[in-house]
């Protein structure tokens, strides 16, 4: 699968609320219902040690601790036509789900080393219950 | 009532919230409609409607959409969606997989290389372009990077390259 | 007009709440009031029988009984500057709209053989009442 | 600083309501809580009087009156790879954030010259209370 994302949940603008939890990498659902949830993935480069990529890809996925593969709730992929200098490619995605309790939210990228960490307003994640 | 804590449930059973129980899986293939109502008895599981599959015994109340093959952008069915497994995706003849980062999930079908006038070193693959040989096949001569036939008639121009291959084949031609 | 994209409500992640229904190509609103509406429709190409587009275009519309006219709620339009072979180019819009009880709400795009209906969670449609 | 765009609140599709108000460029917020923001800005090029960019940048920020600096909430920035003639560039921000009341939210962008107002539902901005 393609790596996951991991978060800051306190510093900065970062936070959780009405015990929607963030543990190992995920959002875990405290109340089933219907949620809508985001995330943007700013991607950069070229960053030294990974080859010019064709595309950059940001799937928000949904992993249930009783079924062993995990299912792919939203999915943004980009191919790039930046000619080798410097470039950005920012993907925002946001839908509404229905989640139950315990569900897990994550996000994966297609190269996390192209992935501009460096802001959090450039890269963040979240979901709040309808 | 005491409060039942989420306790771990037995192999094949899955804790179900709104039953407040463990609650036997589905098979592959089917969702569920209706929770057990007690831990003995079973779950009411469903088949998976056409267009929608479950590849892993589940407590799901929906199956998953299969995806479809690109057949404008030159994909292929591998293998028809059942209730127990997704679509598969190839490209079609004189096509090759572009694979957008890995694992290949997302690709592009892109025209196979045709190697007019060369000889072919790898044929085209689902997953590989041809590989062409990088001189000319005979009765064919280099123009920049491409393999042009001989003139059949001497009326053709015939540059300083299309002599050295094609020259000597002239004269019989015409003798 | 442009194409209407036409959407599957019931298989799957798809599904409608709160009787938002979903018939003849649109969403249907049951209740007056304030709606957040979104759309993603990911784009890709080069497909076989279309010349290659220097653009694409997402719009959100609003279809009224008392009007004749839609209106563009929101709209996306991006050129794409890709080299001939394989591209994707998603485009995601969301926004708050004041919409009336029978309003119909729709996708149209520029050209909707370019449109990647492949997988549910790469082009999707919803709403929900604030 | 990067400019600040100014916004129509009243004609067509704008309006604000539960007395979220707007004066001299931004969003003021009436209550305190965790509103979701959003904003989309659509570029386009070329114009005569600016150089070819490489980039295109939209920020949402928050002044608050306690501090002087304002604070940037939220930010999509894209390198241009078009060549040269006409191009579109929408970028789509949108996130939950937790605002004070008498907070202001703003859109700031990289180059005004470059923003597509021509019509409301290519351009827009917005907030609710979740």
């Amino acid at each position: 699968h393609m790596p996951i994302l991991q978060w800051e949940d306190k510093r900065g603008l970062a936070f959780t609320k009405n015990n929607l939890s963030y543990s190992s990498n995920a959002l875990v659902i405290p109340v089933s219902g219907d949620y809508y949830v985001y995330a943007q993935v700013t991607f950069r480069g070229p960053v030294e040690s990974s080859t010019k990529p064709n595309s950059v890809t940001e799937i928000i996925t949904k992993v249930t601790d009783s079924y062993p593969e995990p299912t792919q709730l939203l999915m943004g992929t980009k191919t790039l036509s930046e000619n080798g200098n410097g470039w950005f490619q920012p993907i925002y995605l946001g839908a509404v789900v229905s989640l139950e309790v315990g569900d897990k939210l994550m996000v994966n990228v297609s190269d996390i080393k192209l992935v501009d960490y460096t802001k959090e307003h450039k890269t963040f994640f979240g979901a709040f219950l309808l | 009532r005491r409060h039942i804590t989420r306790q771990p449930c037995p192999a094949g059973m899955n804790w179900i919230e709104t039953a407040h129980q463990c609650c036997r899986q589905c098979p592959a293939g089917t969702f569920l409609s209706e929770p057990c109502t007690s831990p003995e008895n079973d779950s009411v599981c469903v088949d998976c409607p056409a267009g929608t599959f479950r590849n892993q015994p589940n407590t799901f109340r929906e199956c998953q959409a299969c995806y479809e093959c690109d057949r404008q952008a030159f994909q292929s069915v591998v293998s028809n969606c059942s209730a127990t497994s997704n679509v598969a995706c190839g490209c079609e003849p004189g096509h090759f997989r572009v694979c957008l980062g890995q694992p290949c999930s997302e690709f592009f079908c892109q025209k196979c290389q045709p190697c007019t006038g060369r000889l072919i070193q790898q044929p085209c693959s689902d997953t590989q372009d041809a590989i062409c040989d990088s001189s000319c096949k005979p009765d064919f001569y280099r123009e920049g990077d491409e393999c042009r036939p001989c003139p059949t008639s001497t009326r053709d121009t015939c540059g300083k390259e299309c002599q050295q291959v094609c020259g000597s084949n002239n004269d019989q031609g015409s003798g």
